[in-house]
């Protein structure tokens, strides 16, 4: 059976193993083992409510109970920045214009900003590959939303994530080597790992500050920007479909886009409810179903998420075996969060989805984003 | 002989024929008719101390090769060169300059120490007294001539120093390309002018500072987001305007920080104090010579503003009084014991 | 009867009586014969189609058929800031913070900024005191929604309003004084005026181009960035109702705060429908109806709307009576635009509105913001 | 008799003293005992011209009142004042400043022309030559000590310029209200740095560059948003550094465009060429007087690296060999047929 718990020390090995798969794309999990493991002390004190609310930091695992080992873990910070620095471009449109002579010039321009400071961030998604089939990914991506719904007063109410930028197929960002590069006189996997690791003072320190005009960065750089990585097209498409958007903001080292959300507004927070548990005797949970149900527990300790087939909602009871209940840790007239791992069909009576509304705005089309988290 | 003196309307048409087959920019003389004698008659007014253009005086000195006068209305002109000093650089309006400065990009923890080099707009030369609209025929490239017209408004200048504020300044034209673009401009301006640099040029002779408020970038340019070739030609001299820019460079002037904002010209600046010749100039009296005046080589001039003329010749420098010939002392509209400046050439 | 129409050249007299009663705020309604003459010939060729697209301007006027005068106008922009430049600031944070210290200060930035280039604006909403009654607001205001909906591809994705910035009683803005004062040289009404009437030159020759920090201003120039003018409240409380968001844009000269949505969002949009008329006897339109029907018919030369009781629509078909469909321009057969003038009230599966949304972005409640637009 | 020599390591106890009890702002000297040590140290190894501070000198003068030796081991310390140089300014890292330009906000339409002053980060001192640290005991401050105190570093830059740059700056303490704070901080910096004008002070003496990088606002100032007395105490020197400020001014040096980050207070800045002292300073040889020696006053050096050392005294300076006693000549170092380097005080 496939469940989402709460990391533990015992992971670290997994942990490490996965972390060495990932490669230098995901900052938020360098493969070095201290660093790991004070991750997952971070997320044991947070999920022990050790740390200040505001600075909490809960990593998830994918446990495979079968196998006995962890096979995927996702991060959600409470709200970064506060105690570093949180950096991202904005892309912005200067006009110069002369009536006298007729001219009308847009320049895209990018703002250094520090917007997202105080928000949450969902980060550090990765899924070993021998895992990436079924409804793996979204399980674990989309756990975050119900642990979100249910203690939503724990974080900001703005929620994002950064995708990964677009780098071509010998891993070179244009936008670095354009506009990073001349200032960092480091490599881009070098100052990914030193973000990654905290250690931050050197982007203020070699940073450029002043607005940067587009036009000065190499055409390949100008068109990347707000691109991601193609690996990572299906994340940003998972996370656009509840709700996220691309606002402008972008990354300081390698463009790649930022897309946000007001917690509320994220449809598995929104569609979430909650019903009460039956234990009995239930079917086991048929993994080639494509709508599943994503039911979590309540509890924010031994907070648990793992899927279960529409047909075990009988009104409003879910039925569910002895297993299950053990894994999800309740027990009959508990109450457990559920809402429709993949979004409903849209009715003709929906809201229009914002799924393209930034389009105008920035020149990019956000439909083309794809992703993995950094 | 070659004299420098104030422009009068007269010299409109000869003026306007150097300027149009000049082969330096001069983007403060324009080659409209109109503008040019606008242009002229402000320079008349400032010669002649008129009130009304107090503090913002524009004289324009034109060089003429009285050798040539003989054949008179003849298809050449006798103007063989122009320059100009204005009291007051932007005359009224703002004066636009790059100024670039350096900031230091260092980590302590990383031993990384960049020196970033980035160009921030600025006005600060505005109001400073400007050299500018230097222009000489290309048959008197070679020789004195170009010294003459140049070093006569320097003297000019010396004469008359409270039209002028105590540092001099002058914008030595950029390096263009073969087909005179400017890859500084191709880089930087052309990205928010929309426009190409001839056209940028021209504009900026003949339209208010208005357009360049509202097209210039307003922040800071980071130098090496610029083309490699922009930035190698940032703060260096055409070979047109070479001669004049060594030539200024040992009269005492130093380059500054600032840049031209259209082409990246250099600047070049120097204290009143430390121009040479001012340094060297001396009243002295003259007399009739009886033979053509020998000595060391001088540049002689009327010290009067409305009269102000500007001759080279000979002369023994121990002499209090120096001899001139009759030509030189009509040519410089000298009457008897009439004070002369000299300096040497 | 009330009715919306296109303005016309015969109303100029009664627009210079109200343009002279509105006063200074209203930017884009300067009390001048000229340019108010200027405005409806521009109105009468955006209506008549011989404008280009992205530059036409709307005004439609609200016409007592029964005092045969109009008493109110509102007006509507194809896209703004293509002909000359539209500046707002940004308010955006700056944090400086130093591990090594402990240190970690936010400090509010205004940023000059041109984003909303090439967007739709509402503007110009003014109405007599003496319609101020009933529905007359409402239908004013509300009537461009229709012709969005309609005519939806001539406009941009995304409308945006600017509401008027908080002044005293006394009619001093603290941000003007604080700011804009020190860097124009004039008087608020003498920059407000020259922007109205499209001589913008002065703001790139003489406004502050560099970033704003917020400490540097007075303290109650710091505490009105957002804030609306008192009797802008009403205006932007309906905008809010309609799914217009508050993010972080504010006007240069008064700092009042500009309101934005994407045009499929609108509530008004997105709920409005087409329905078959029928022409019969119907009863008069009763304006003591708190939730009539706001109907337009779907010409763009000759638009029209007007309100009707709900009772008016029996299924799929709109009964109204002989004036009324003179007044409409419609026959029996034609399509009309309907929705309702008010927002049904929320039941518990809408989706939850984003009203406060931009809360802890931007530390102002936009709950508290009030308007007309300028 | 005062002494202006090299500090030295057994000067610690003595240098903590004056520096704890002084009354200015000493940014570059801490008062922490081992810094203060490392900071002699390094003086030590500069006036040895060790290879390794090559290029980073910091020398550190002290100035010993030979007249209160006779009672040794009293309380009061022989140190009376101290002084630095700073080879280059940063000492490797960057040097800040804010450069005050103005930019010039005008509308031809409108007839309005506002000078916006603006402040903008700088780093462009970074590398120059710095006087730094100048303390003196208050008992000193009028007279002469000050003078033979500051203007021995000009002696010495001029006798040994290969370690120094072409031109020279010196920080002046700005403004202070009278609790020990700055208007000039709580307008700006304080909104940054979030800490008071005593802390950042204090930090900028002992911490890396590393907190102002992270903490002050990048973007460019506008003058005329900062409070009315910030405005007012730009660029002016405090009370207590007056005396100090003028001695430079009739130095030949002349206020820059740059002003403190942290209280506004001036900067100075003179090029070598200019510097009087400098201008003025010949070397000559001395005999042994037999009487105290008479004639104008003098400053007199031992102009040696290690031993440099410079007293005041009258002299006939017209005369190539001059006398000194014998104490001169002890305090200096001298030994017979040395040269010396003397200079009109």
């Amino acid at each position: 059976m496939i469940v989402i718990r709460p990391i533990e020390q015992k992971d670290l090995g997994d942990l490490m193993r996965m972390a060495e798969n990932a490669g230098s794309g995901l900052t938020t999990l360098p493969a070095n083992e201290e660093l790991l493991k004070a991750k997952i002390t971070s997320s044991e004190e947070s999920f022990s409510q050790k740390t200040d609310e505001r600075h909490r930091f809960y990593m998830f695992a994918l446990e495979d109970t079968d196998a006995g080992q962890i096979a995927g873990v996702c991060g959600l910070e409470a709200a970064v920045g506060l105690g570093d620095v949180w950096y991202n471009y904005r892309v912005s449109t200067t006009v110069n214009a002369s009536s006298e002579l007729g001219i009308h010039k847009q320049t895209p321009t990018l703002y250094l900003t520090n917007d997202m400071t105080g928000c949450s961030e969902l980060c550090s998604l990765f899924l070993d590959a021998d895992y990436r089939k079924g409804n793996n990914g979204r399980l674990l991506s989309k756990c975050r939303f119900l642990f979100l719904a249910q203690f939503a007063h724990l974080f900001s109410q703005k929620v994002f994530a950064e995708m990964r930028g677009y780098s071509d197929e010998n891993g070179v960002s244009p936008f670095w080597e354009s506009l990073g590069r001349k200032f960092f006189s480091l490599e881009f996997t070098r100052a990914d790992y030193l973000t990654g690791v905290g250690q931050k003072s050197f982007i203020a320190e070699l940073m450029p500050k002043y607005p940067i005009y587009l036009p000065f960065l190499s055409e390949e750089a100008q068109q990347i920007v707000g691109k991601t990585h193609d690996n990572t097209r299906p994340a940003l498409a998972m996370l656009k479909s509840e709700g996220f958007n691309f606002n402008g903001l972008v990354d300081i080292f390698d463009a790649g886009p930022l897309v946000e959300a007001f917690v509320e507004n994220i449809r598995a927070v929104r569609q979430s409810r909650l019903v009460t548990v039956e234990v009995g005797t239930a079917k086991p949970f048929d993994d080639s179903d494509r709508d599943p149900l994503l039911v979590s527990n309540t509890q924010y300790e031994d907070f648990r998420v793992t899927l279960f087939n529409k047909s075990s909602l009988v009104g409003k009871l879910l039925l569910i075996s002895k297993e299950q209940a053990e894994y999800l840790k309740v027990n009959t007239g508990d109450q457990v969060r559920i809402v429709s791992l993949r979004e409903p069909r849209l009715d003709s009576e929906r809201t229009p989805s914002e799924a393209g509304s930034s389009k105008k705005l920035h020149g990019q089309d956000p439909t083309e984003f794809r992703t993995q988290e950094h | 002989m070659l004299v420098v003196r104030p422009a009068d309307h007269s010299d409109l048409a000869g003026i306007e024929k150097l300027v149009t087959t000049s082969e330096a920019r001069l983007t403060t003389l324009s080659n409209q008719r109109d503008l040019l004698s606008q242009r002229i008659e402000l320079s008349r007014q400032s010669f002649s101390g008129e009130k009304s253009v107090a503090g913002k005086e524009r004289f324009l000195f034109v060089m003429e090769d009285l050798s040539q006068q003989s054949d008179a209305k003849s298809c050449d002109s006798d103007i063989v060169g122009v320059a100009g000093i204005d009291a007051c650089a932007g005359n009224g309006a703002p004066f636009y300059n790059y100024r670039k400065d350096e900031l230091i990009h260092s980590s302590h923890q990383l031993d990384i120490h960049n020196r970033v080099p980035v160009l921030y707009m600025t006005h600060e030369l505005t109001g400073k007294t400007q050299l500018c609209s230097l222009s000489i025929r290309r048959e008197y490239k070679q020789g004195n001539a170009l010294e003459l017209l140049s070093r006569s408004r320097l003297l000019f200048i010396g004469l008359f120093r409270e039209f002028f504020s105590r540092e001099v300044i002058v914008e030595i034209q950029g390096k263009h390309t073969e087909d005179d673009g400017s890859s500084f401009w191709d880089s930087l301006g052309r990205h928010f002018f929309d426009m190409d640099f001839k056209s940028a040029d021209y504009f900026s002779a003949i339209k208010t500072k208005t357009f360049i408020a509202e097209l210039m970038p307003s922040h800071p340019i980071y130098v090496p987001l610029l083309s490699a070739q922009a930035q190698a030609v940032m703060g260096k001299p055409n070979d047109a305007a070479s001669v004049g820019y060594q030539l200024l460079l040992r009269e005492g002037f130093r380059t500054s920080k600032h840049l031209d904002i259209f082409d990246g010209g250099p600047t070049l600046i120097a204290r009143l104090d430390d121009i040479h010749t001012l340094k060297n100039c001396h009243y002295k009296r003259f007399q009739l010579a009886e033979q053509r005046p020998k000595g060391s080589k001088f540049m002689v001039c009327n010290p009067t503003l409305s009269d102000f003329r500007c001759v080279l010749t000979g002369l023994d420098e121990h002499e209090q009084t120096v001899e001139l010939e009759e030509r030189q002392i009509q040519a410089l509209r000298l009457h008897e014991d009439d004070r002369i400046a000299v300096v040497p050439f």
